[in-house]
């Protein structure tokens, strides 16, 4: 499995290229690339950044669960990190199993899973500003500690 | 006791810090340093309710609820909700 | 929209870079390989054949309708024919749009609709010979009409 | 009236040809083709019944009902299940 935070351009056909073996009859692979706008707000480029040692651990254990839940052979996840320009890949997947069904389910849950639990945030930079893109709410078994917690001191402070 | 707290994210533009120490009392938990920092962000004006309500927050690198009772040199993570891109209609 | 069959092999990382454009965000991407085996009976490999022109008719007419369907930005499909050796790529999907879930749901759909309809077919060598591999039933809309002959057919000359 | 017939995967090793030229009388059908096909097929001991009821058929590079009355000149191709990649339990 290669799992990879980097700092420079993602290698795409390497990456997938090193996904496949012999026994594969497919493979699925998902591109994530800076779009040039938001919301029709121009786009000049991103800014990523992670909690990298944690991200890391986290995307190995992605790749751990897909294998081990889809019954898929082998898993590549590569995030870059830095500013990024329109066009560029900030995320890929690839996904490799003998038959296709399970790399597409896999890919799609890598993915999705990835963009809510591992640790990775993007500015944007329009012409007029940047703003932290918001995130998607944490998945309660992540945050849920922390919700509950505010509801507690609120009441203490109030 | 002495843990470190890592800001990410638009938190970490929020406390203008990438990094503290703090020094706590023994058994703090990992919600009553959210309590605190939230207290201490908004006495100072920074106060920004949503982002404190949506954290999660990971010690020593994993995911740790608000009852996790802290040690000695632990790593506390504030973590914003992640944003690695985000599917929205556009 | 790239729609091509050719006889050489399949210039992926080609592919998956020119179906990218600046209001894309997502591009996901199904890559069809040479196994190694089928059902455990080693594959030394594969010939393609096609009725050519009829397959890149009918390929044109997928890409058409995966953008009306899944509202994609673009498709690229490209299938080759010829001998392919063990890990080679047969046929290599791409679909670009500017969020991610319609990328793979048109993508799954190219490859199901493309593996049922476009008259391509693949002989398979073993060690200890070849066999044409087994279709599936065409989708009854194309196939109905000889189904019901054959039934009149076989009346006529009982 | 003449027609061209095309044989695509098995069906051109049984018959061992690629290419027909036919001679068919006026208003023959796709599915009159087929069976006049079939049953020359089984004189010369080339019978593979399943091969005959699975077949779709194209007119001129358009899958065609069995009911499509045929034209001279007509290009006229027998296509077994594509195989292009069935999906199959190992």
């Amino acid at each position: 499995m290669r799992i990879e935070i980097t700092d420079g351009e993602i290698a795409t056909a390497e990456v997938l290229a090193g996904v496949k073996a012999g026994s594969d009859g497919a493979v699925c692979s998902f591109d994530g690339i800076v779009r040039n706008n938001t919301r029709g707000r121009q786009t000049l480029y991103l800014f990523y950044e992670a909690y990298r040692e944690m991200a890391l651990e986290q995307m190995r254990g992605l790749a751990e669960e897909a294998v081990a839940r889809f019954g898929v052979r082998d898993v590549a996840l590569v995030h870059r990190l830095g500013r990024l320009e329109v066009g560029e890949t900030s995320v890929l997947i690839a996904v490799a199993a003998a038959h296709r069904g399970v790399t597409f389910e896999a890919c799609r849950w890598l993915i999705d899973t990835l963009k809510k639990t591992v640790p990775i945030w993007k500015k944007e930079f329009f012409v007029d500003g940047a703003v932290w893109a918001d995130g998607e709410a944490f998945p309660s078994d992540l945050s849920a500690g922390v919700r509950e917690l505010d509801v507690v001191g609120g009441e203490k402070k109030v | 006791m002495r843990v470190a707290v890592l800001y990410f994210g638009i938190l970490k533009d929020l406390v203008a810090a990438e990094r503290d120490a703090l020094e706590l009392p023994e058994g703090e938990t990992v919600g009553g340093l959210v309590s605190r920092l939230r207290e201490s962000a908004s006495k100072q004006g920074e106060g920004l309710a949503g982002i404190w309500s949506s954290l999660a927050v990971a010690v020593n690198r994993e995911y740790a609820p608000a009852e996790t009772v802290l040690r000695e040199g632990d790593e506390v993570a504030l973590l914003p909700p992640v944003s690695g891109g985000r599917e929205r209609a556009d």
